[in-house]
Formats: C-alpha cells, structure tokens, sequence
C-alpha cells in the first residue's frame, strides 16, 4: 500500500516537473525538470523491479544528458548575454 | 470508252466552237453591260480585236521560268476542263475525253490553272499582282464551298460521279433538271456561281481602281494573249459544267449555247445591281447564305 | 494559436489512440513464453545471476553491439563538425576554485574506482558496462571542471574506444569458430555461478563495453566542451 | 555454375563494424582509412554475392544464422535467403561505389566521416538480414543516425537545418515503433518476426495497436507523402554522393523491412500500404514538377518511387507469381537509375536544372543521364519496363483496372519533370562560368551503373513472359549499340553508308517475307527511311548522337511490323518514340516540343498499354499474341477507344496534336522528313492492326469507328485551317501533317474497301509529298537561316530545283490532276458517297480546298516576288537533298502515271478483309460503282495540252526580253514593323478575318490550361512543406493519427 | 491498481507531453527537451510492460537465492526481457539527444539564432 502511495505520488511529480520542463520559458529550469523526470523515473523504475534501469536511468537521463544539456546552454547563453 | 486517235480532231473542232462562243459571249455580255449602264459600251468583236492585238504586240519581256508557266497552266487548266468534260449529251464526237475521268477530276481541275496562273504571277514581283492573288485565292476558295455542297448533292442524288450518266438522268423534260429536283443544291451553285466568274460584287481581286488588273498586271504581249485566250475558254467551261449539272445538259450544240448564255448572264444581272465587296466580306457572304443553303441540302439527304 | 489548436486536436487523437492501447493492457500476472525461457535456462546456458545482464550481453548480444556503435557514431558525428580549432588555449579561462580542484582530485579516483567496479560486476549485481561507462565519464566531467585547461587526451578516448571495439568484434567473431555464434559467450568456460570469474566471456565483453562506452562518452563531452571553450 | 565459398553473412556486420573501429588507429592516414573502408566493402559486397550466386545458380537453401549460441526465438537471428542476398548485395555494392565516388569529400572530413558511412551501409545490411524486431528496431536507429551525420557532409547551414529535421522526425518515429514493438512483445510473447507472424497478433484483443504502430512506423520510414518533408529537405542538403546511398540503398533496405514484417498483419493493411503507397506515388510525382533544384526534384522522384513499390507490395498478394520480377524490375531500376542520377548531380555540383547544360562537356555523361532517365521511368530496354509491362498485364487479369490507371498516370507525371530535365540539359545554354570536373573516381560508378543498366535490362527482358521473342531486337540494337560506340570517332559519311546498308540488308532480308499491310507499310519505313537518310550526307562533320537514335527509331519501327505479339509490339513502340524524341530534341528549339512529344506519346502509349493490359485479360487465353485482340471477350469498346487514341496519339488527331507541329517545325531539316513523312505512320499502322483485329466496337451505345470519322474529318479541316495561317514554313508543313492524318483516320473508320484504299493511298502519298516538301523546305531553311516565309522570296532564282520540287510537292499534296494526290481524293469521294457521311465527306473536301491555300502560299511567298538582298548568293540546297528530293518525284511521277500499280495489289489484299465494293480495273483505268479515273489518261492528255501550249508560247515569244522584277520598297521609310509591309506576312488575311474563329487555339489552350492546373495544384501542395521541422513533425503526427482512424476506426 | 498499468500510463501522458513540447515549442533547445521527455516516456512505458505483480528484481542471487528450482523463479521475477531492452534504448536516446544538441550548437554558431522558424531554407 505504502509503495502504491509512493508510486502515485512519484506519478504526480513527473508528470508535474515534465510539464514544467516543458512549457518553461527559462531553459536552466527546463534542463533541470527535465533532468529531474529523469530522476524520479529511476527511483519509480527501482518500484518496478528494475534495478539495472533505475541505474542506467539516473547516470544516463539524469545524468549525463543534463550536463550536455548544460554545456550547450553555457554555450549558448554565454552568447546571447554578451 | 477508250481513247481511239479520231477524237482529237473532233475534240479540237468542239474547243474551237466552245473558243469562239466564248469570245463573242464575252463582247456581248460587255456590250449589255454598258447599255444597262447608259453608255455605249464595245463592239461585239472586240474582244478578237485585243486578241489580235496582244499576240501581235512586239514588246515583250518576261520574268523567268515560272513567268513563263503561268498562261501555259492557265490555258492548260481551261482547255483541259473542256476537253475532260463531254460538252453535248449522247454525241460520240463531242464527248471529247471524258473516259479519262469524272466529275471529280473536274472539280479538282479547275484549280490546275488558278494555281500556275498566281505561281507567274507571283514571280513577278510586283505587289499589286501578289495583293490580287491572296484576294483571289481567299475569295474564290470560299466560293468553293458551298459549291462542293451543291456538286455533293447532285452526286448523292444520282448516285454517280459521271457527267454523261448526270445528264441522263436528267433527260425526259425539264422538270427532271436539277433546278427542280433539288432546288436546294441548285441554288446553291448559282450563288457560288457568282463567286467563281470574278464580276461584281466579287470582283476585288481585278479591282481595277486599286491594283491596276490584279494578279496580271505584270503580264502582256504574246504573255496576256494566252490569258486572254483562257478567258474565252475557262468561263464557257465552268458554264458548261453548270448546264450539265444542273440544268439538263445539252443534246444539241444551239442548246448549249443558249442555256450557257443565259446562265452567263445571270452573273452579269447580279453585278450590274450590286456594288463590290470586299475580301473578308466576300467570304463571310459565302460562309453565310450558301453555305447555309448547302449544309441544309446535305443534311437532308443525309439524314432526311 | 490556430496552430496550437490544431495541436491540441491532434494530440487529442493521439490521446485517444494511447487510451486504446492502455485499456488493452491489463499487466502481467506471469511471464510470457520468452521470459520464462530466460528464467528458466539463464542461468544454467549463460551463467550469469543478473538475468538483465545475460540478455543484455549474449542473448541479444548484436543489440547491444549496434547500441554501442550508436554511441560511436554520435561521437564520431559530433566529432566532425564540432572539431577544435586549437585556438582555445589562447583564450583566457577563469581559473576553477581550488576547492573544486581539491575535492575533484580527490573524487576522481574514487568515481573511477566505482564505475569499474559496476562493469566488472556487471553480471553478478545490477549494473554493468553502460552504466560503469556513464560513470567513468562523469568522472571525466568533474575532471573537466576542474581543470578547464587541461587539454584531454583525446588520443587516448579514441585508442581506448578503437581497441574495445576491435575486442569487442574480435570475441563475437571467436564465438563463430569455438562455440555456437557471433558473441557466444561461451568461448571461455561458464565457471562457476555467481562469482566474478564466472558466465564465460559475459564479464570481458561487458568490460570491453564499459571501456568502450566510458570513453565514447568521455570523447562525446570533451567535443562539447571544447566547442565551448572554442570561442 | 561455379561454387563459389560461402561465407558466413555475421562477417558483413562483423567486418563492418570491425573496420569502422579499427579506422581509431588512423586519424592521420586518411587516404589508408578510405582505402580500408572499400577493402571492408568490397568483402562485404563479395559475401553477398556469393550467396546471391549460390541462390540462383546452385539452388542454395535459405540459412539461418544465430547468434549467441542459441535458437531463435530466444536469441537474435539472421537469415540468408534470396531476397536477403539480393538487397545486401545492392546495399553493400552501391556503398562500394559510392564509397569511391565520396573519395573527396570523405577524405575532406576525416575518419570519423569514413567510419560513420561504412557503419551506415553495416546497418543497413543487418536491417535487412535480421529476423528479431526490436534488433531491427537498432539496426534502423543506427542507419537513421548515420544518416542524419552524413547529411552534415558538407558542413553548411541549410545541411544542418535539414539534419535536425531529419533527427525530429526520424526520432518520433522511431518512439512510436519502439511503442509498437514492446506491446508486440507484450502481446506475443517474443520480439522474433517468424514467431510474431505465428502469435497472430491481430487475434488478441489490442494486438492491432501493435501492428499498427510498427507498420506506420515503418512506412513514416519511407516517407509517405505528405508526411515527408523531413526527407525531402535532407535530400536536398546533403550531398549527392550520400543521396545515391540513401536513395538507391536505404530506401531498398526499408522497402524490405516492410514486406518483412507485413506478414505480422493481415489483408486489410496490405490495402493500407498500397493506398499509402499509392498516395505518395502521385503526391510525390506531382511535387516534382514544380522543382528547380536538382537533388530535391530527385528526392521526390525517390519517394514516389519508394511509394510504387509500397503499392506493389500492398497488392503482392493480387500480383501473385509475378510479384517478384515486378519489384526486382522497378527496384533495379530505381536502384541504378536513382543512384547513377544522384552521382551525375554531384558532379554537377550546381543545383539549379538550368544550368545543367554544362554537363554536355562530357557527352557520354549526358548519355547515361538519358539512360538512368528512361530506365527510371520503365522504357525499354530498361528492366523497369518488363516489371511495368508484367504488371499492367497482372493487373488487368486480376481486374484492377483502377491501379493501373493510377500507376499510369502517376509515370506520367513523373516523366514530365524527368524529360523536362534532360530536356534542359541537353539543349539549354552551356554557362562557361560554371566548372566541371570529372575525376575518374566520381565518372567511374557513374560508368558502372550505366552499363549494368543496360545488362540488367537484357537479363529482365529473358524473364519476362514472352521474353524469348524478344530476340528479333538483338541484332538491330546490337547495330544501334555500335553506333553509339564508334559514334565519337566516325565521320557522317562512313555512318551514313553504313547505315543506310543496314537498312536495306535488314529490310531485304527479315521483312522481304512480309505481306499485305506490313509490306506496304515496310516499303513506307525502310524505302522512306532509305531516302531521308540521303539527304544527311550533306551533313559535314560528325553528327554525334544522330544515327544511334535514328536507327533506333527505325528498328522500332521495322520492330512493329515484324512482331507477332504485343509484348513486341509494345516494345517497339517505345523504342521509336524513344529515338524519335531523341531526334526531335536535336532541333534547335525544339525542347519544349520535344518535352511535350515525349509526354503525348508517353501518354499515348500508356493508354496502349492499358488497352493491351485489359485486351489480355479479357481474352482469357493467357496468351501475348497480337491475336488476342481479335477474341476479346468484355471491355471491347474500352479496349478499341484505348488503343485508337493511343494510336492517336501518334498521329496527332485534333485535340492530341498540340506537340506535332512545333516538334516537326524545329527538327533539322532532314529529321522533319522522318518524324512527319514516317513516324507518323506508325500511328496509322497500330490503327491498322487494331481495326483489322477488332471490327468495329461501340462505347456506351456510340460505334466508334463513327466518332473516329468525326475525328478524323475535323482534324482535317483544323489542321488545313490552321497551316494557313502560320508564319512559319515548317510550321505550317507540320499542321498539314494533322490535317493529312485526319484524312487517314476518316477514311479508316469507314470500314469499308474504299475506305481503306483511300486510306491507304492518302497515307502512301503524304508519305512521299511530305517527305519531298519538308526536304525541300528543309534545304531552303537551312540556306537562308530562317523559317519565317515572308523573310524570303525570290529564291526561284537561286534555288530552282528546290523550287521544282516544291511545286510537285504541292500539286500533289493539294490533290491536284493529273498528280498522285488527286487518286485519293477520287477514292474518297467514291467512299464518302457509299458511305453515306456526306456531311464528313464535305468537310474533308473543304480540307482539301483549305490545303489549296496554304500550298499556294509557301510556294509564293519563299520562291516568288521580290528577292531580298541578304539572299543575293545564296546557294542552291545541298546535293544530297537534292538527289533524295528527286527520288521522291520520281515516286510521284510514276504513281501518277501508274496508279494501279500500287492500288491494285492493295485492292486485292483488302478483298478478303473487306469484300464489298472493289474497284475494277481496266489496265490503268479504275472504275468504281460511281465513276472512272485513268490516272494515265489524266496524264497524258494534260501533258500534251501542256506541251503544245508551252512550245507554242515559246515560239511566239521568243524575243522576250529577260527583266528583272521593281525593285519596290518602302519609300525610304522604316516602318517599324516591317513584315507588316510585306505581302507575304499574313497571306490570308481575308480569311483569317472572317473565319479567324475556327483556330483559335482552344485545344492548346486546353492542353496549357491542364497543364497550369497541375502546375498550380503542385505549387499549391508543396506550400505544405514549409521548411519548418515542427510543421514536419506536426505532420508525422497528423499521417499517424488520421490513419489510425482509418484502420483501428477510432 | 498494477504498477505496471501506472507506469505505462504515465508512460503515455509523458509521451504527449513530449509531443506537445516539440510541436508548440519555438526554441531548439525545448525541442530537444521535449524529445528526452518523450524518451523517458517511452522507457517507463517500457519497463512498466515487463512487470510482474509482485515481481522481484531478475536477479539470481538477491531475493532469489541461487538454486531456487527453475519453476519458481519463473514466478518469482518480472519480465527481464523489457529491462534488457531498454538498457539498449537510454544509451541510444542518450546518443541522439547528443547528437541533437550538437546540430543544435552548430545551428545558432552560424545564425545566433535559437528559433526554429528561422531554419526554414529549405523548403517546397
């Protein structure tokens, strides 16, 4: 039952953060919720029994993608403030 | 039929005849049409006179080698209409060479000389004689029209293309004539008729006031005799087609003369009244009511 | 907004294609015939006790070999047109903190040591060459904020990455000749389950897949960076 | 055959992959790391072709491959069958090719770029061998990939807009397969295809959801219009070497994968990929139109052609036995063509159609161009033609009729920018300041594809149905291929003989046994071609280009004549409209002429195609030969309207006609002959045989033959009407080529014996009178440099010959006694009165008058009246000509003479076809039921008329002064327009005022209407493509839902 | 309620919204937000496939003790196969999510523009 509450809650939140990734107007906030789905998807991926997802999920998605995503807006946003 | 050597001398001696007729029809139609006029108008004979006098001209020049052709095919055409067509009905002499060919052949022969005759006159040179024969070939085209319509007609009506059988069929009392067999057809002819003899309204394409004689101008002398010659010849033969097309034939050389007389005449009546037409008006006249005349004579037998 | 709305017509539709596909969907109660074959003889064909692993690596072995040319050829792309102009270091960059250079000099080892430990274990505990790679080169990121200047031997990502791949070929080809296919991972024996020298080549490969994925990875991130540092 | 050794297909993957990782260690060594990269794909392209040789040759069996170890469905598998082996082995050859062809740009980019295109053709690879979904699923990623990398090749902006277009879509797509697949596994249990094709999805509840998300993924893969323009736009970025790949490979694999997979659905979605198929077919064809850019107009072209095959696949189940050659033909060719087309843009560099004219600096490049062209768009000898043909006729037999018409129509639309293009190249300006470069590496696969065109097409055409027959083309191809190979090195004189040696050994020897119709009509194409061909040794220098296609032509046209089949007959069709096109594209500015006789006649001939197609089916027989068309059994006034406008088409009945006069205008001078004295009989000739096999045949209650007496008399007095009024000699020759067939047309629907005769005798006498005149006409034009009549006159003195001979031309076009043209007017009113259409017969008379006209005029205005100055010297037309001109008088001369020699076989021969009302002859006399004609009579007696009066004349003017004409001009003013002072500039002008109404160019406003139309609707569709990535997206979406719809039914 | 139905339905609403996002949003680099969204969608509905209720994780040695007979591992583990499948989908969501935001670098290098309606060249 707890797990079921957690489940739906962690549904809640990504839901949540990948509307707000998505309709954001900052970038940097964009990047993060989008990281952030990434994120509580693992933790729900672990509920699911997968551990090895939950893993590759949280250095991949929220990991490795979100410091790209950081180069490139560094990349960009250096260049639109000067 | 077929060709035996005897019918030359015999075939030359009905030209000769049909020659003559024309000539003095020629004087006469003129002479009438100068009284109609209140003037006095030619002598009868003088169109022999001209004839005379153009072959005994000693000027003379010429162009080149189609300046040359161009009487040549003009007589050619005209002779040849008379020599194709047997002139009086039943006669063994003066059938001429009409075993050669039919109706058909006539139709297209016609336009044997018109062709050489603007080829000569082409290369001279001269624009006058060119102006004539775009005006000529335009008006005398459309002229032809409806008479092919009306030719069509008698053709379907007797079931022949040959003139002798054409004017068998015609035989026993004139209301067995075209003229009242098919009043349309006949009609029709007669107001193509009008265009083909190049007098008024359809005479622009000489129109003397504006181009001196039309597609001839540059011809004279001996040249101009030629076509003089053809003048006497050529309207006999179109008239003669006329006759045995349409009215009866002829079984007697009195005959011939005096229906082509008439029929000649017919033409004069209408240009003493009306005045010249112009080219394009020319040939939506004929576009007009003898077309229309032609098309409904077809259409019913067609269809009717 | 006309086209927004369209979108959301659209969407709509999608919605309701996505609502059919749901309501088909009822969950699993047991596992289907391919599953249960895995569960059955996994662990007796392969030898490895992460099931993951054994289908991962030899099961569906080519899967994984083209995921792994993938990420070559997103790196080889990206090192086509994103090239250094070695004009960077002329650049002044801000120097990182100490503290960062302090604690990454620190971590780094440490961040390395775990993500080896990840691929190498890869088919005994959850985890394994992608996710051992993906942290090698998160390591390599830290290294990179720390020391911005320090020019990254890509040489070296690219030799790593060649030789792993070439291994990684060369054992699916060996398959071929000493046991039943491409990538059989029985060319070496099974062992015995559940310890590291264990399911045959399954640990080589997957450590060649670490190798090979860590710096695909890492060389991915320095074109990133040195595009960054480029200008 | 051989036994090659076969190698295990794992090595394809594994070498691949293994070089592309390998090449790490050669970041310095570029030109090592391409040379490794075609060493790896070569083995590649070898393995595969050892397997596609085991297959075919040595009845190998399919063989599974497994990997890991263990059986499928629980490991990944590959299978190594036929079509496997066949499409690596394109994959893998076309990468090889292509691989030399990118040598520059590969080595410009470095070892990343070498890697990234050898991991494409890798994948592409597996794509096709695997046998596990979701593998394929990966195989498909890394290809997509691959090929959104190498989009970037050229590393510039709009190459980088496309790319991210290409990842949106590409990306989106992939997703939704991914979701298909996993609810696959979910409700199959397996990701194996042959075990998904067992689990029958479609019989779970939900299970369509799977197959629908995976087969839509799947053809969003293959961009169906108009859900791609993600595609599009990479086509158009990147560069042509990776087109080639993309086009000719990656579209091959994906077309496979769907027919891999379909089978995991059932019949319904085969109806859904046809229609899908059938969709981007026409969408795609009628975007091309509107292209100016080459890569991009070739883009669409792909597409469409990706979605034909789409088409084929969704009926294979209807296509039966004949599925196979069908795909192969049309993929071969697309493959080669596609490719081949790709690789000559490349080396174009320059996108613009336009400018492609540079592409003539290499003559034998523009050759293959034509050839890829032709091939793409399925003529002969090409093996897309024998997949059409198989088609069309499968088609009809299963009774689609509706499929083939699209298909029909959809090449059409594509053969009107693809011959637009050529058409450019062939004849626009050569820009001098754009560069061409040819460097071996870039010509040689351009080498490779070309020919092996060339050899696939005779492979296919030895599979066909029928295809045996085939070899009555080998030798006159043969002679035309040797032609082509020596045409660069030869002189016009040696070609010429030669050629006209061929031609007479060919028609003494194979068509000496001919009777009846194909006799005459032999006499007509080999005598005739004899003749034309004289007058080309006044040709200097080599004329490149000329006798290949005209032997073409003419061994399509002996071709037609000797075939005894439809497939044959068919095939020779095409081959001389092939050449013939050719040859009137020669022409100075014959290109949009030439454009639009190509598309008439394609259209023509497609028409035949389906007539035949429905002929075949509906006889029932199962049989090619020609006589099936006398046992139809249903559709027979379908099949006698297809044909007789087909047939038309050729002869340019009014309302087809809009393409004859400008492309026999602009010809040179001695093609005009050919393709109006000639060609133009091949129409008559079809109209011929159809008649003869079919009898008459009513549609929808109306007999046909009675329409085509309309037809042909209204095109007769049209055409007549409109030659009057043409500026242009050769212009006006042309339209009274129309009018002239009209004739032809109406006297053949008579269907009677005079009909024919008269027929028959029209069609012998235009054939020569056309001949002489457009020699004639062409001699003089090609003196004075222009065609315009009223720029010259007076030419009689300079040209007098030339003048002879137009002078008989036109007396016996006009039908004048006592020449040749007069015997078919004779005839035709003997017909007509028979016949009863008086109204017709009067219109075709006025015809004839009208002719009068318009012969008077060209006569008069070029040879007659006024000199012009410019022409003082000019020369007299080139001996050659000359002596082919007096030939055909010759001809005149004795059929005036002699009419029965040639009437009275023919009336023989009609007899057993048409017993009623035969002419009867008494010696040169014939006498028909109405009257008589004695041509020689005629002759005689005109001549000595003629004669005496001439000689007589001479005499009495014998001292006739020679002048020279006035020399009247324009009173020292310069209008501003001269002609409009000039006699000769609208002769007729009485005419045109009154009856100026009947030519108004209603037809050709309707044909240019038509085509503004298309021009506008393709103008308005490709507004969809408005360059934005998320519209394009938008749309994948879009495609997927609304069918959807359609499928799942919401 | 299953979590596997949760997780696939979230899965689903993820993938909307990724599709709202890509179709609405002006800015690449939203774009390609929009598109990992999507991408993790996918993955949950993925993983969500391949539960088993009550599953455990597929591994031998933790809640399974090794030599558990055959039979009752079947019962006791969920699905591995969806897992090992999108292990395989990350990294390559992974790999085009990169090569994205490199085409998004090299765009606004050459037009400093980050809007998608200005990469419109290419077009009819």
């Amino acid at each position: 039952m707890l797990s079921l509450i957690i489940m739906i809650s962690l549904s809640v939140l990504i839901l949540a953060s990948a509307i707000l990734a998505v309709q954001t107007k900052n970038l940097v906030v964009a990047v993060i919720a989008a990281g952030l789905v990434s994120l509580m998807a693992s933790i729900g991926y672990l509920l699911l029994a997968a551990p090895d997802v939950a893993m590759t999920e949280a250095a991949i998605g929220s990991g490795l993608s979100t410091i790209i995503f950081f180069y490139v807006l560094n990349r960009v946003r250096g260049r639109d403030n000067g | 039929m077929i060709f035996e050597p005897i019918q030359i001398p015999w075939t030359i001696l009905g030209l000769f005849i049909v020659f003559n007729v024309g000539l003095i029809l020629t004087g006469t139609v003129r002479k009438i049409g100068a009284r109609v006029g209140r003037r006095r108008g030619i002598r009868i004979y003088q169109p022999y006179i001209d004839l005379v006098k153009n072959y005994a001209l000693r000027s003379n020049f010429t162009h080149g080698m189609m300046f040359y052709l161009a009487p040549v095919f003009r007589l050619s055409g005209g002779v040849g209409l008379i020599v194709f067509m047997p002139l009086i009905y039943d006669s063994v002499h003066f059938s001429n060479f009409s075993f050669a060919g039919d109706a058909i052949l006539i139709m297209y022969f016609m336009f044997f000389g018109t062709l050489g005759m603007a080829l000569g006159a082409g290369e001279g040179g001269v624009p006058f004689s060119a102006i004539g024969i775009s005006r000529g070939l335009s008006q005398v085209t459309a002229a032809e029209i409806p008479l092919i319509l009306a030719f069509l007609a008698v053709f379907i009506q007797t079931e022949s293309f040959s003139i002798t059988e054409i004017v068998a069929a015609q035989q026993g009392g004139f209301l067995n004539w075209t003229l009242f067999t098919n009043p349309l057809a006949t009609a029709t002819a007669m107001l193509a008729f009008l265009g083909s003899m190049m007098r008024s309204p359809f005479d622009i394409v000489l129109a003397p006031q504006e181009i001196p004689i039309g597609p001839p101008t540059e011809f004279h002398s001996s040249f101009l005799g030629v076509l003089s010659t053809n003048r006497a010849v050529f309207p006999m033969a179109k008239t003669i087609l006329y006759v045995n097309l349409f009215f009866g034939g002829a079984t007697s050389w009195p005959e011939l003369i005096l229906k082509s007389f008439l029929l000649y005449m017919w033409s004069v009546v209408v240009g003493t009244i009306y005045p010249r037409f112009r080219t394009e008006q020319s040939i939506r006249w004929f576009m007009k009511y003898p077309l229309i005349l032609g098309v409904i004579t077809i259409l019913v037998l067609q269809f009717g | 907004m006309v086209k927004k709305l369209f979108v959301i017509i659209v969407l709509i539709g999608l919605a309701v294609f996505f609502y059919g596909m749901l309501s088909s969907f009822s969950g699993n109660e047991t596992l289907n015939m391919s599953a249960a074959y895995y569960a059955e003889n996994g662990a007796e064909e392969v030898g490895a006790a992460n099931l993951v692993t054994a289908i991962v690596v030899t099961y569906r072995g080519l899967d994984t070999l083209g995921e792994v040319t993938i990420l070559f050829l997103t790196a080889a792309i990206a090192a086509f047109f994103l090239k250094s102009k070695d004009n960077f270091s002329k650049r002044k960059v801000k120097e990182s903190s100490e503290l960062l250079k302090t604690a990454s000099s620190m971590l780094v080892p440490l961040i390395f040591t775990l993500g080896i430990y990840v691929f190498v274990n890869g088919h005994l505990t959850p985890g394994g060459g992608f996710q051992g790679g993906a942290i090698l080169a998160s390591g390599l990121v830290l290294l990179l904020l720390s020391e911005p200047l320090q020019k990254v031997n890509s040489v070296l990502f690219a030799v790593v990455e060649s030789i792993s791949g070439l291994f990684y070929v060369g054992i699916g080809v060996a398959g071929i000749f000493l046991a039943g296919g491409f990538l059989d991972n029985s060319i070496l024996p099974l062992g015995e389950f559940g310890t590291l020298l264990s399911a045959g080549a399954l640990p080589v490969i997957y450590i060649l897949v670490g190798l090979k994925v860590g710096s695909e990875l890492s060389g991915l991130l320095t074109k990133f960076q040195e595009t960054q540092e480029e200008n | 055959m051989v036994n090659l050794i076969l190698i295990n297909p794992i090595y394809i993957i594994g070498i691949g992959l293994g070089t592309a990782f390998l090449l790490g260690f050669f970041k310095k060594g570029k030109s090592v790391a391409w040379a490794l990269m075609l060493a790896a794909l070569a083995v590649m392209t070898y393995i595969s072709f050892t397997w596609l040789w085991s297959f075919i040759f040595n009845g190998q069996l399919p063989e599974q491959v497994y990997t890991a170890g263990f059986k499928p469905p629980f490991s990944i598998n590959l299978l190594m069958g036929k079509s496997e082996a066949f499409f690596t082995f394109l994959i893998s050859f076309v990468g090889f090719l292509g691989g030399i062809y990118l040598f520059d740009k590969l080595k410009e980019q470095g070892t990343h770029a070498i890697s990234v295109y050898l991991i494409l053709i890798m994948g592409l690879n597996g794509i096709v061998m695997t046998r596990d979904i979701f593998n394929l699923f990966v195989f498909l990623e890394i290809a997509s990939i691959a090929t959104a990398g190498l989009i970037v090749l050229t590393p510039d902006i709009k190459a980088f807009s496309a790319g991210f277009k290409y990842m949106i879509a590409s990306g989106l797509i992939s997703g939704f397969l991914l979701i298909g697949i996993i609810f696959a596994y979910y409700f199959g249990g397996t990701l194996n295809i042959d075990f998904l094709i067992q689990a029958d999805l479609l019989a779970v509840k939900g299970g369509v959801f799977a197959v629908f998300l995976i087969i839509i993924a799947l053809l969003l893969e293959l961009k169906p219009f108009p859900a791609n323009g993600w595609g599009i736009d990479a086509y158009e970025a990147s560069p042509a070497g990776i087109n080639a790949v993309i086009s000719a490979a990656s579209a091959g694999a994906v077309y496979y994968v769907l027919s891999k997979v379909l089978p995991i659905a059932d019949a319904k979605w085969y109806t859904v990929t046809a229609v899908v198929g059938m969709i981007t077919f026409l969408g795609s064809n009628l975007m091309g139109i509107k292209q100016a850019d080459a890569k991009r107009m070739l883009g669409y072209s792909s597409v469409g052609q990706v979605g034909l095959l789409l088409v084929f696949l969704g009926l294979s189940k209807q296509l039966g036995i004949n599925f196979e050659f069908i795909v192969f033909g049309i993929i071969i060719s697309h493959y080669l063509a596609k490719a081949g087309l790709f690789w000559l843009a490349g080396i174009v560099k320059t996108g613009k159609l336009k400018e492609w004219g540079i592409l003539r600096r290499k003559p034998v490049l523009v050759f293959f161009m034509g050839t890829f062209i032709f091939a793409l768009l399925g003529l002969p000898p090409f093996p897309s033609f024998f997949a059409k043909w198989t088609l069309v006729m499968t088609l009809s037999a299963a009774g689609m009729n509706l499929w083939v018409g699209l298909i029909l129509l959809g090449s059409l639309v594509e053969a009107i920018y693809l011959f637009r293009w050529l058409g450019y190249t062939v004849k626009l300006d050569d820009n001098k300041e754009l560069s061409l470069s040819t460097p071996l590496y870039k010509t040689i696969p351009v080498w490779v594809f070309g020919l092996l065109t060339y050899y696939i097409g005779y492979l296919s055409s030895t599979m066909v149905p029928g295809g045996s027959s085939l070899s009555m083309f080998y030798i006159p191809l043969a002679f035309v291929g040797v032609l082509f190979i020596v045409d660069k090195f030869l002189p016009v004189l040696i070609k010429n003989t030669v050629s006209i040696a061929a031609m007479a050994y060919y028609g003494w020897y194979y068509m000496a046994d001919l009777t009846e119709f194909r006799m005459l009509f032999a006499i007509i194409f080999i005598g005739g071609g004899i003749i034309t061909l004289i007058a080309g040794y006044a040709k200097n220098g080599k004329r490149i280009g000329f006798y290949p296609f005209a032997m073409m032509m003419y061994a399509g046209l002996a071709g037609l004549l000797l075939s005894e089949n439809i497939l044959q007959f068919f095939i020779s069709w095409e081959l001389m409209t092939l050449g013939s096109y050719i040859l009137i594209l020669r022409g100075k500015k014959s290109m949009p002429h030439a454009l639009s006789y190509m598309l008439f006649s394609l259209g023509g001939a497609f028409l035949i195609l389906a007539g035949l197609g429905l002929a075949y089916a509906s006889s029932g027989a199962n049989s090619i030969s020609l006589d099936i068309l006398k046992n139809v059994n249903q559709y027979s006034g379908l099949i006698y309207a297809f044909l007789a406008v087909g047939f038309m088409t050729k002869t340019a009945a009014i309302g087809l006609h809009i393409w004859l006069p400008g492309a026999h205008a602009e010809a040179e001078s001695d093609v005009s002959p050919m393709v109006s004295a000639i060609l133009l009989k091949a129409g008559m000739f079809g109209l011929v045989v159809l008649m003869l096999s079919m009898g008459s045949q009513s549609l929808g209650g109306v007999s046909l033959p009675y329409l085509l007496g309309w037809l042909g008399a209204i095109t007769a007095i049209l055409g007549n009407i409109m030659a009057v009024f043409q500026e242009d000699a050769k212009r006006l020759l042309a339209y009274s080529s129309v009018g002239q067939l009209g004739y032809v047309v109406f006297a053949m629907a008579f269907m009677s014996h005079l009909g024919w005769l008269t027929a028959l005798a029209f069609a012998l006498n235009h054939f020569v009178f056309k001949a002489l005149l457009f020699l004639a006409i062409g001699g003089v034009v090609m003196r004075t440099k222009t065609k315009t009549m009223y720029e010259m006159g007076g030419l009689i003195k300079r040209m007098p010959f030339s003048f002879i001979s137009v002078l008989i031309g036109i007396i016996a076009l006009s039908g004048l006694p006592p020449l040749t043209g007069f015997a078919g007017k004779w005839l035709s009113y003997n017909a007509v009165i028979e016949k009863g259409w008086y109204f017709q017969g009067f219109l075709v008379s006025i015809a004839g008058l009208v002719a009068f006209l318009y012969c008077f005029r060209i006569i008069h205005v070029i040879f007659l009246g006024q000199p012009k100055d410019k022409f003082k010297n000019i020369k007299e037309a080139p001996l050659p000509m000359l002596i082919a001109q007096y030939i055909l008088i010759g001809a005149i001369m004795l059929f005036s003479i002699m009419p029965n020699m040639v009437l009275k076989p023919v009336g023989d021969f009609l007899i057993q076809y048409f017993p009623d009302g035969a002419l009867q002859w008494q010696g040169g006399t014939a006498i028909s039921r109405l009257g008589r004609w004695s041509g020689v009579a005629i002759m005689n007696i005109t001549m000595g008329i003629f004669g005496i009066i001439f000689v007589w004349l001479l005499f009495i003017s014998r001292k006739a002064v020679k002048v020279k004409p006035f020399n009247i001009f324009y009173s020292g003013e310069a209008p501003s327009r001269p002609e409009l002072t000039h006699f000769g500039y609208n002769f007729f002008a009485p005419y045109k005022k009154a009856v100026g109404f009947l030519v108004q160019p209603l037809v050709t406003r309707f044909w240019y209407g038509l085509a503004d139309i298309l021009h506008s609707i393709s103008d308005l569709v490709r507004r969809l493509y408005n360059g934005n990535g998320q519209t394009y997206a938008f749309y994948v979406i879009i495609f997927m839902v609304v069918f959807s719809f359609f499928t799942i039914g919401g | 309620m299953d979590f596997g139905q949760i997780a696939v339905s979230v899965g689903f609403l993820l993938i909307l919204i990724g599709v709202w996002g890509i179709l609405t949003q002006k800015n690449i680099i939203k774009i390609v937000i929009g598109f990992s969204v999507f991408d993790t969608g996918l993955h949950m509905i993925m993983v969500g496939i391949g539960y088993v209720k009550g599953g455990t994780a597929p591994i031998l040695d933790g809640a399974i003790a090794p030599g558990t007979a055959p039979i009752n591992i079947v019962a006791g583990i969920v699905d591995p196969v969806p897992q090992a499948l999108v292990l395989t989908a990350i990294v390559i969501g992974l790999g085009v999510t990169a090569l994205m935001l490199a085409y998004v670098v090299r765009l606004y290098e050459d037009r400093k523009s980050l809007d998608i309606s200005s990469y419109e060249d290419l077009k009819w």
